[in-house]
């Protein structure tokens, strides 16, 4: 049997990745896929934790589903600012895309 | 159970007492023998496309008034085994600058995303690789990988036609997904159950039947995520060369070839199982192995309308495919899940006040559903009525057939 | 060890070195295809703790549809593909720390958690959650509201990103 | 289907034609009348079902449904529901009937069929085509209705607003159906806008209607703060019956009971809708409106609501009636109901218009039915309400189709300036519209109380015998003279109308309607006579007759069956009596009347007779004591003493004085002290942004950066805290 803890250090793990993602990658959608990665660490935890706490309810089950339809929105509407930007500007580079600079 | 009437657990049962002799402990014995299991079908698999392929084109040839493949064997049913020398023998080809693990893999994804399918398929009631019970989505999830396996291609062989190939293969699968889902939907909504075998045992009555529309959408939409003719546009050879397979020769070009064929071939299986009561028939509930003979007379039967369909219409344009899907198939998927949805909660309060005799129950639901579902293609038709072309647009006059030039007067004389 | 234990790390090391791969290789196709990877390790995680719907799900949603989204939106920015350079900015180790300090922080704090290595519980015979969550989602007194609110975000979603990314006739 | 969810449908296909009719159909003429006539026709087969299931059913007492409607507070609910009972099977037979008679002659009124007028505009009277056939010659015929459609979505919201108020089985709803017919009745009285007249009265009816609505309101109000309860159940049981009646009014009002005054204030309501005086003064007004309208009013719906309503609550009434001892609120019924029967009938003497003497008969039918109620006659009162509402019906439709025959005639002649509306431009139609005449004559015979064959005799006899019997006298005569003027002035109508030789060319040229306006005349005509059959008493003559229907059925809503009032000689020679004179000396009179000619009444009554011409002046008279006090109290006094005068002027110091206060405060204290401070804060602020503005650098992943930084600070050190406590 494996043990909650797993989950739990392989969820962190990956949720820490892809915080580094989201932190130092310079193309925006790399930032995206980082943060990716965090929403399926989430989900990981959320799964896991229903299987070894709540397996009669299905809070667990039912958050899931609901990141799952965010991370969709998320990307489609992400993506297609991305784009749009890169139609305007010729650039995907977060670090470029500054027109807020004080 | 007797080896006649169900050999394939029989043989199963008999290698698991063999293995358990050995003194295996009972997991490795599982294992062992799912593996087994996994390598039969698709060992069965390859070798049925060996079959369909002379079969394919035996069909092709009668339709275009030929004799086809007559040469290797009786009825030139070998034929396909010098082609198979062929190209094992050819030279693996990989262009500059490709994408090497990529280009490699994909089209290993490409044949095991539909072998993967073949793991739910219920040949009989009691052969199945693995029941599933969310084998609907399972089918889905895997059509998902398909996908995948044709944009690595057009990614991976760096070259212009492979990308606008898997630009369009990608385009035009992701969405005739969406109207095969809704159309996968019916049958669940109308079983209760998304698992495949269960989905089977509830046919009481053919969902082809209960569900002509739903049937039409789905297997309209797997032919196009096949991408066969007429949705044969990734590969459209006047635009795009050979589309996403462009860069591919040898083994690599057969994995996607034979990933073809056997995609066509999984796909009647899915339409004879999800809508044609798969093993279903008398008898096959106590003899499995009749089961297996139902199964495999509607898959072919569905088969030959596949090939007939690809050998009869000729390509669409991408605009024309789009819009049959976004314009037509989407809709009526939607608005067909909301009135079958709306029709089976009016019959499950209406029903049992009937008192109807046991066994007419699924008749009349079915009768219903039929109804409501003539009654929609009427409306959609008469709806679509108002659509038609009636006759092209002249964009200008036409161009005069070239003509020679007059000679000069001097060349005559 | 268990055979599950051992597919387990199989699987967990194969998404973690793919995950690393994600958020460090140079070419943005490879993270893409990296991701695919990571993702498919998920869902067979969910495999392991017995949620096969989600596992199904998985596959469909993130790779199916998301990861496609990915790849083709590296593809649509081009010029960024020929990008050989490091695709890390200035501040990458400041970035690095963080997620390390994060990670370390956080696994300190679990192994305070009573119940972190708790067993799994039976899967109790007879009841199918799948079927628990299908009613749920869908009953007044469960999830209804937010089911239904995330399909309205789903519907604004696309309708954002369709309009997003329309281009205006000029 | 149910009998309950049947009577829970019947309003509503009129609405739901409203609405397709208004948002959809509008501009397609055909659809919208058919929409509104299945409408119609759907709700008339649920009325029969409901009615005949009635009839059928023994010791039939009600059906009733109910839904919980809005929560009151704490665990208690409103409930809303239907209800219907022997009155309100009886009124639905009557009001189905009605209304789809009246929906299908609006087809024949609004000229379904004529082309569109030469130069009509939505908001006037059709003017009438030019027409020219292959010959040249040009010809006027008449021309449709420009707001077809919109006359029928009028009607259907109407019919709505009625059939809610028959099924409801409480006040709320009641009063809610109530209101609909009111503001119908307004948008259709001024459904030809563009006439001033027509405007004019619309506000009218709406405000007088008002006056009585807002005491009705009170009333509901009043009761439910007592019972808690608006349901008919709860109301009349006769324990919550017992406890109002014996409950002093709040503030012990005139000494009046909690029923009589809460009686009373729905009474009021009744009075403003059913035209009673002093309220009455709308009803001859409405007739600027189209004739369908006028019945729709008149008969079937509106008039009839109010006493349809004060039947309905007369256990409330009558509650703490002992001995016969009349209640207040009863004897207040009786006063206002005897006055107007005779009051009214005398102005409809002096009047030429053929819609307004209707008007006026209508006033005076509905102040019987008062009277009856108010001396207790419960099922009298019911029994006239319903023959009432076949025979004005039918005479209003009759007389719209004898306009509609002059109009035609006027087209002909071209003379726009005669009145096809006035009985001394008319005569010998009899010859021209024989179907007309016939059914208005039966109409007319049953308004009067026709001895025997009539309905109206029948209904009428049951009252006067029901005063008699009670010995009311005063009542029993008052009503007797009223109705001897009935007699007169309705024979003087048809005189004037039908017979003799036509007064003008347009009489001349008058031509019979078409059949969808006959069609509802002779249908109605058949229930104008055979509906009194129904409640013929059983001790009739002395002889002894088959069980009086009506009474059996009718008393079997309220709680004791009332009494049978035994038959008495005296009553019924005195209606054959009045009748009879009526009759004969209204066609005396006018037997001989001839073109130009004034009225011969005018020589006998003299003065009196202007007097009776103009109203007995009330509409001068509530100019002067209501609308001109009302104007000066707003204009004069309000506006130009009060506000401009006294608060302005205050007003005004007030300003000056603040503004002087003002210019030494910003001088001294504000400039210097306030805009110091304020501006060191701001230049303070600038500064800092100047500074700060390095960390603005617009690049996300900085921003992010500092913000994971700062939120993992917080939550380790709040997770740390909670971990090690």
């Amino acid at each position: 049997m494996i043990p909650l803890s797993w989950y739990l250090v392989f969820a962190a793990a990956m949720f820490s990745i892809g915080l580094f993602g989201v932190l130092s990658r310079k193309n925006a959608i790399a930032i995206l896929m980082g943060i990716e990665l965090m929403l399926n660490a989430v989900n990981v935890n959320l799964i896991a934790f229903w299987r070894y706490r709540a397996v009669t309810g299905i809070a667990g089950q039912a958050f899931a589903i609901i990141v799952f339809a965010v991370a969709a929105a998320e990307v489609a509407v992400g993506l297609s600012l991305i784009i749009s930007i890169y139609r305007r500007r010729k650039t995907v580079v977060a670090d470029d895309i500054h027109m807020l600079e004080g | 159970m007797g080896f006649l009437s169900d050999p394939i657990n029989f043989i199963a049962g008999w290698l698991e007492s063999i293995m358990l002799g050995f003194g295996w402990s009972e997991t490795i014995v599982t294992t062992v023998l799912k593996f087994l299991g996994a390598g039969a079908v698709g060992t069965f698999g390859f070798a049925l496309v060996i079959f369909t392929i002379w079969l394919e084109r035996k069909l092709y040839a009668r339709i275009q008034d030929r004799l086809g493949p007559n040469r290797v064997g009786p009825w030139g049913i070998f034929q396909t085994f010098p082609d198979m020398i062929k190209i094992f023998t050819k030279e693996y080809i990989t262009p500059d600058g490709a994408d090497k693990v990529i280009y490699n893999l994909a089209p290993i994804i490409s044949v095991s995303a539909v072998l993967l399918i073949w793991a739910v398929i219920p040949f009989a009631p009691t052969v199945i690789g693995t029941d599933v019970n969310v084998g609907v989505l399972y089918v889905v999830a895997v059509g998902a990988m398909g996908t995948l396996s044709i944009i690595m291609a057009g990614f991976s062989s760096n070259n212009k036609y492979a990308m606008l190939g898997a630009f369009r293969a990608v385009a035009q699968m992701v969405s005739y997904e969406v109207p095969m889902v809704l159309a996968l939907l019916v049958p669940v909504l109308l079983g209760r159950t998304m698992g495949i075998n269960s989905l089977v045992a509830s046919q009481e009555v053919w969902y082809i039947v209960v569900a002509p529309i739903a049937a039409f959408i789905f297997f309209t939409s797997s032919m196009a995520e096949t991408g066969r003719a007429p949705f044969d546009l990734l590969e459209a050879e006047s635009e795009l060369v050979a589309g996403y397979q462009t860069e591919y020769s040898g083994l690599k070009f057969g994995m996607f070839y034979v990933g073809e064929f056997l995609h066509a071939f999984t796909i009647s299986a899915l339409t004879a199982t999800l809508f044609l009561g798969g093993w279903r028939g008398p008898g096959s509930e106590t003899f499995p192995i009749l089961g297996i003979v139902y199964f495999f007379i509607k898959t072919f039967l569905m088969y030959f309308v596949v090939a007939w369909i690809r050998i009869s219409l000729p390509r669409l344009r991408i605009d024309q495919m789009l819009n049959f899907n976004w314009k037509f198939l989407t809709p009526l998927a939607l608005v067909l899940l909301i009135a079958t949805a709306l029709l089976e909660k009016v019959l499950g309060m209406v029903l049992p006040g009937l008192n109807l005799v046991e066994t007419a129950v699924p008749w009349v639901r079915a009768a219903a559903h039929l109804v409501v579902n003539l009654l929609l293609l009427w409306g959609v038709f008469s709806a679509l009525r108002g659509y038609q072309v009636k006759g092209r647009k002249i964009v200008g006059n036409p161009r005069p057939v070239a003509v020679a030039p007059e000679p000069p007067a001097s060349v005559i004389s | 060890m268990a055979p599950d234990q051992i597919i387990f790390i199989l699987v967990a090391i194969i998404s973690l070195v793919a995950a690393l791969f994600v958020v460090t290789s140079r070419n943005l196709i490879h993270s893409a295809f990296w991701l695919i990877l990571t993702l498919f390790g998920v869902a067979v995680l969910y495999v392991l703790l017995q949620a096969g719907f989600f596992s199904v799900v998985q596959v469909i949603v993130y790779i199916g549809a998301i990861s496609i989204l990915f790849i083709f939106a590296v593809m649509l920015t081009r010029n960024v593909m020929q990008d050989t350079g490091s695709q890390n900015n200035a501040n990458w180790w400041v970035g690095a720390l963080i997620a390390l300090v994060f990670f370390g922080g956080l696994t300190y704090m679990l192994l305070g958690v009573p119940g972190f290595d708790a067993k799994a519980p039976e899967m109790q015979a007879g009841i199918d959650p799948l079927r628990q969550l299908g009613m749920e989602l869908v009953s007044p007194d469960g999830y209804l509201l937010p089911f239904e609110l995330a399909s309205v975000l789903l519907v604004a979603a696309m309708i954002g990103a369709i309009y997003v990314s329309w281009e205006k006739k000029r | 289907m149910d009998l309950e969810t049947i009577i829970w449908l019947i309003p509503l296909p009129p609405l739901l034609a409203f609405f397709l009719i208004i948002l959809f159909t509008n501009r397609n003429r055909a659809l919208s009348h058919s929409i509104a006539i299945g409408a119609a026709l759907l709700s008339w087969l649920g009325s029969m079902v409901v009615f005949f299931t009635a009839i059928q059913t023994e010791h039939f007492s009600a059906f009733v449904s109910s839904i919980a409607w809005l929560p009151t507070g704490f665990d208690s609910w409103l409930y809303i529901g239907v209800r219907i009972d022997p009155l309100s099977a009886a009124t639905i037979f009557f009001v189905a009937w009605t209304v789809l008679m009246i929906f299908i002659y609006s087809v024949g009124y609004n000229n379904y069929g004529q082309p569109n007028g030469d130069h009509d505009q939505k908001g006037l009277p059709p003017h009438g085509a030019t027409l020219s056939d292959e010959h040249g010659h040009q010809h006027t015929v008449p021309s449709i209705e420009p707001m077809y459609s919109r006359f029928f979505a009028f009607i259907g919201l109407f019919a709505f607003g009625m059939y809610t108020l028959v099924v409801s089985d409480n006040l709320l709803t009641l009063f809610v159906g109530w209101e609909i017919m009111g503001l119908c009745s307004y948008l259709l009285i001024g459904f030809w806008y563009a006439k001033p007249s027509a405007r004019a009265a619309m506000i009218k009816a709406f405000i007088t209607t008002r006056v009585g609505d807002v005491f009705m309101l009170l009333g509901i109000a009043y009761l439910y703060s007592l019972t808690r309860s608006l349901s008919f159940v709860d109301i009349f049981k006769p324990e919550t019956l017992t406890l109002l009646a014996e409950t002093p009014a709040v503030g012990s009002f005139l000494g009046l009971s909690a029923a009589g005054l809460i009686g009373i204030l729905l009474f009021i309501g009744a009075v403003g809708k059913s035209a009673q005086f002093p309220l009455h003064v709308w009803l001859p007004d409405a007739m600027e409106g189209p004739t369908p309208v006028s019945a729709m009013i008149h008969a079937a719906a509106m008039v009839s609501a109010g006493v349809y309503m004060v039947i309905r609550m007369f256990p409330l009434m009558s509650a703490g009636m002992e001995h016969g001892q009349l209640t207040s609120a009863m004897t207040v019924m009786t006063i206002i109901g005897t006055f107007t029967a005779i009051f009214a009938a005398t102005i409809a003497v002096a009047q030429n218009d053929i819609k307004r003497v209707l008007a006026y008969s209508t006033i005076s039918q509905l102040g019987y039915m008062i009277a009856a109620l108010g001396i207790g006659a419960y099922v009298a009162a019911a029994f006239h309400l319903f023959t009432h509402a076949f025979f004005k019906g039918l005479l209003f439709l009759s007389s719209g189709s004898v306009i509609h025959g002059m109009e035609h005639g006027v087209l002909h002649t071209g003379d726009h300036k005669v009145d096809p509306q006035d009985m001394f431009n008319m005569g010998g139609l009899r010859k021209k519209m024989p179907l007309t005449f016939w059914t208005f004559l039966i109409g007319g015979f049953a308004l009067s109380g026709f001895p025997l064959i009539t309905a109206g005799f029948w209904s009428k006899d049951e009252i006067l015998a029901d005063a008699f019997y009670h010995e009311h006298l005063v009542v029993f005569i008052t009503l007797a003279l009223a109705a001897l003027l009935t007699a007169f002035y309705t024979m003087r109508q048809i005189t004037l109308t039908f017979l003799g030789t036509a007064r003008t060319n347009e009489a001349k040229h008058a031509q019979e309607t078409p059949w969808t306006m006959t069609l509802p005349l002779v249908i109605l005509a058949i229930f104008a006579i055979s509906v009194g059959w129904v409640g013929i008493p059983s001790d009739f003559l002395g002889l002894s007759m088959p069980e009086n229907w009506l009474h059996e059925f009718v008393g079997g809503t309220l709680a004791e069956h009332p009494a049978v009032v035994p038959f008495s000689w005296i009553p019924f020679l005195t209606s054959v009596f009045v009748a009879g004179t009526g009759l004969l000396l209204g066609y005396l009179v006018y037997r001989k009347q001839v073109a130009g000619a004034v009225d011969p009444l005018k020589k006998v009554l003299g003065g009196m007779y202007t007097v009776l011409k103009n109203k007995y002046y009330f509409d001068e008279i509530y100019d002067r004591i209501f609308v001109r006090p009302a104007y000066w109290l707003a204009d004069t006094f309000t506006n130009q003493w009060l506000d401009r005068g006294l608060i302005d002027g205050f007003l005004h110091s007030v300003a000056r004085i603040s503004s002087s206060m003002g210019g030494l405060l910003r001088n001294y204290f504000d400039k210097p002290v306030v805009n110091g401070i304020g501006d060191f804060f701001g230049e303070g602020t600038k500064w800092l942004g100047r500074n700060l503005k390095v960390i603005q650098t617009g690049r996300i992943q900085q921003y992010m950066l500092m913000a994971i930084i700062l939120i993992f600070t917080t939550m380790f050190y709040l997770l740390y805290r909670v971990l090690q406590p």
